[in-house]
């Protein structure tokens, strides 16, 4: 009880948790699947704007592409770290990824079918995945806090790269233009869908909430994200594909149509476009590199016992 | 002085095409490091590919009988002038001139139009045998009369020098690691080996270059590498089968490529060929 | 009158693109006689496309505003016409009709540069589910409002006559054939019957020819395609998981493919797109 | 001794040997190699042209490809049909191919590397091939001799189809011109070598000649191949790559340079640039086709048990 209140001086004073800290089961628990599903989605990440990589247009592009990917991986790494401070190790969480039992966002089970899909991530879905992010820069466990910080920037960063190579395309080609106004029409909804069911339909919110976990609802960063990103469209040239958007006076905010949440929910469910795709991808990956781990093992092993030997 | 512009493009091909192969790991390696490791490696090659394709393209827009050499390739030009994705995007197979062994698949011997699950042993083993000749050439090439292509040296040598150790540590862990690992190891070795033999018969272009004191004479590298290479495949308990070679030498580096080249160009080159005038 | 040539073109790409696929097992079959019957199918294939493709370009030739619509089509035209060549190699993925079952590559459900390798059962199911839907289609076709639609109909159904029971048959021996070979054909069956749930879901070139009498109303097939499929797949001891259909339809149709599709054209145009100008 | 006699008399008077016939166990055995190897011959050359089946660069060129090497696997298919008849199955003959033992035209172990080299094998690897097995047509063997009558027919038509493809290429852009001759390059010397070496040091020769299995000898089939195909690269307008090609108007035929004998040995050892992608793409073919023989196989075997239950 006294840890408990402790835990909870420290919740309420905005300080941060560490890891070897006390904090109640629920607390590690939401954590540990939080950022787990974080870190999966960086690693499943990696498949829709690697789809591209081979296809590059220019050898800048190409380099651009290599080095993001290569960042989301690295965003993989310290969130699985992070992760293992509160006790579960990196294959544990794989092994949830690979039956199913963990999720990652469900925005990469939509293809990427042409190149200004990439521009169209790193604008749109890095945009929003920012919005999500950039309060857990002050969530209460301290390693998990100061990962986003390194990941916000990093993504901000590639955010920045993702429109700027839309905007060489939209001064391009008649065929350019068209791939960045298809890649939106296919994105735009799906972004939005990422910030999560309406408040009133989330109920994990308000334990969230609480805990600092989470500190802004999902309505409320839908709306900035909206209306942050509407603006840039129109710099762009880019229509969005939504014939209710336009600014409320009023509110002070954008209006905006209807969400299509039984899609959103079957692709959460597993019935999406790649979902099996995306996930046997990485199943595959992780089963055909078993050789190389365990040869990894063996060697090391061999080499303990050659040093063992020699120290005799 | 200037490097022979084919010199330069042998050397940016050779970069290209082994970075272009490397990255088809990326979201699929065997271990999340792995991925970044490669991803890092083919950053690094690509980096190295467009420097000595600027540097090329350079001398070719400043000449007029290579400009008129290259006035076929239309595609991603600036003002009419060619630039490194000129080079990159709208050469054919013949006209590149890296070595076989950078566009072999991640797998064992098959033809061109085969399928295979890629094979780890097979890049490592490739990565291993490459690195160990540029860490060699590119310091050679620190002092390159060409003062542009000695910068370019620098840079890559300080590259290369971390992809040597990371794929001969690999090729250890294999060659000393499992039945598997030792098998799949000494499997890689015996097939790209042969093709490692075209290092020490250089084409016109590098027999120009050491001449004229820009290039490196490759076959003065050929006691260090197998130095390099026997030490390593020692360490890993791996067999060298390669010696004395007999039968075909890969011609690569002057044109003359494995079936699996076009593949690649294919789908390397197929969304900036689409477009040919866009800027991206 | 004359069928809408984005109908045609529907049907094309649907020829072209399995039958590109097909193509991809000659030299690699698991018997030899079945590299011959693969070889005869994609034949047989292309064959129609190209019937299909020349229709299309006839009338897109013949009609001012048509011609304006593909006037971004450059490639591949004889004395500025369009062929069938230019609509087969010069349209860019989202310009192509096909269902995205057409063009998975012969393996289990991957991210588009995935590589593994390839699965007959794959081959043998995706070709019975098709067949099973184009014997239904052109005989219905026969009887097309577009003349010349009808006569290749009559052509083709003799061919998928052939194509359907070949597949079926092979579907029949692995289902009931060895516990591998069942659990292949289930899995294969399982990944891409869900596809053909866009079957149904007719696009607006489709609805439009169904509506004037050259196309077919492709959702009065259902029942007929349900019975042959069921029949088959009783005969082979497999098992149907795709009712009811939940999730995502494929929209290969209406020009949202998969990202198998860009692959398989940029190997395909690679070398026309090269020389967008030359005769073959 | 009757038995030989009688062979002897049919080989004498240019009749025809039946699979019924009694033989001798060395000319069976000839046969069979050279029946088999032939055969292998057209299943490994399905490989260099099958490369470019997914990338012809037209609709009509590709149907014309497909049947092309759709034909070759036939070819394969009726002369593994008239080897069996001498007694050896098809997958005996699969085996010495897998494993090294049988051999196949050396020729297949060279790159398929632009479009005109599936004319250029057309046009030259077929027509030699034709040269070399025009004579086999009357082969004392019967179901060779007619096996071969018809492959001929065929190989002609794939010929003829070669060279019209490469006439519209020379009437084409200069890098089509470019691409024929560069194949032409890499596979005149290469065709030359396919009639064997020359006839001083070709031992097999004098017993097939006898036997009526081999008819006219490497040099004069060589040297007829190349009379009649330095008019035709001439109306192509190619350059053969031998400048010590040119008419000899005593002899009535062209003169030609040195063939390097050293890298026909080294292909036809083993060393060339393709013997082991060649033939570790027909084994790995082989082998992964396994289950699919083997479904057939257990299919049958079930479908034969439940007929002989009804029949019970």
């Amino acid at each position: 009880a006294a840890l408990q209140a402790h835990f909870d001086a420290v919740i309420d004073a905005d300080g941060k948790v560490e890891p070897r800290d006390w904090m109640p089961e629920a607390y590690r628990k939401t954590l540990v699947r939080q950022i787990s599903q974080h870190a999966h989605s960086e690693i499943v990440g990696m498949l829709p704007e690697g789809n591209w990589i081979s296809r590059a247009p220019s050898l800048k592009r190409k380099a651009i592409l290599i080095a993001k990917v290569q960042d989301e991986g690295g965003h993989g790494l310290y969130l699985y770290s992070a992760a293992e401070t509160l006790g579960t190790s990196r294959d544990q969480m794989l092994d949830a990824l690979h039956t199913g039992k963990a999720k990652y966002s469900s925005i990469f089970n939509y293809p990427t079918l042409n190149w200004a899909d990439v521009g169209v991530i790193g604008w749109l879905v890095d945009g929003a995945a920012i919005m999500n992010q950039i309060p857990l820069c002050r969530c209460s466990y301290g390693p998990y806090a100061r990962a986003m910080i390194r990941v916000c920037k990093e993504e901000s960063f590639h955010q920045r790269q993702g429109y700027e190579a839309l905007l060489v395309m939209m001064q391009g080609t008649a065929e350019q233009k068209a791939m960045v106004q298809d890649a939106v029409n296919r994105y735009w909804w799906k972004c939005l869908a990422m910030f999560g069911p309406p408040d009133a339909d989330s109920p994990n919110s308000v334990q969230g909430m609480r805990w600092g976990i989470k500190r802004i609802s999902n309505d409320d960063l839908r709306q900035k994200f909206i209306d942050a990103t509407v603006p840039q469209a129109e710099v762009l040239g880019v229509t969005l594909p939504d014939p209710d958007l336009k600014w409320n006076e009023e509110r002070g905010h954008y209006d905006y149509g209807a969400i299509d949440w039984d899609e959103f929910w079957a692709t959460v469910n597993g019935n999406g476009p790649m979902n099996k795709e995306r996930l046997a991808t990485r199943v595959k990956a992780h089963e055909q590199g078993a050789w190389v781990r365990e040869a990894a093992l063996a060697h090391a092993a061999k080499q303990q016992q050659r040093q063992q030997k020699e120290a005799a | 002085m200037k490097a022979p512009v084919d010199y330069l493009l042998h050397l940016a091909d050779n970069a290209l095409v082994l970075g272009q192969r490397n990255a088809e790991w990326c979201g699929h390696g065997p271990i999340l490091e792995e991925d970044l490791a490669l991803a890092n490696n083919s950053l690094d090659l690509i980096g190295q590919a467009r420097l000595l394709y600027q540097h090329a393209a350079e001398q070719i827009n400043g000449d007029g009988a290579l400009a008129q050499r290259f006035a076929h390739l239309q595609g991603a030009r600036q003002e009419g002038r060619i630039t490194e994705d000129t080079l990159a995007y709208f050469r054919d197979t013949a006209e590149f001139r890296n070595h076989t062994v950078m566009e072999l698949p991640h797998h064992g011997p098959l033809v061109g139009y085969a399928v295979s699950e890629r094979d780890y042993a097979v890049t490592i083993a490739r990565n291993f045998l490459v690195s160990a000749l540029m860490v060699l050439v590119w310091d050679r090439l620190q002092t390159s009369k060409d003062a542009q292509l000695a910068g370019i040296a620098a840079k890559s040598l300080k590259e290369v020098r971390y992809h040597l150790p990371h794929a001969s540590d690999w090729l250890v862990r294999f060659g000393d690691g499992t039945e598997e690992s030792h098998r799949r190891a000494q499997a890689a070795v015996d097939h790209l080996l042969p093709f490692c033999e075209a290092f020490w018969q250089p084409g016109p272009a590098e027999r120009a270059a050491a001449q004229d004191g820009s290039g490196v004479d490759i076959t003065t590298l050929r006691e260090p590498w197998n130095a390099l290479v026997d030490e390593t495949l020692s360490e890993a308990t791996l067999t060298r089968h390669d010696q004395p070679h007999e039968g075909y030498v890969a011609q690569g580096h002057v044109g003359v490529h494995s079936e699996h080249l076009g593949f690649l160009l294919a789908e390397m080159q197929s969304l900036a060929r689409a477009h040919p005038t866009a800027v991206w």
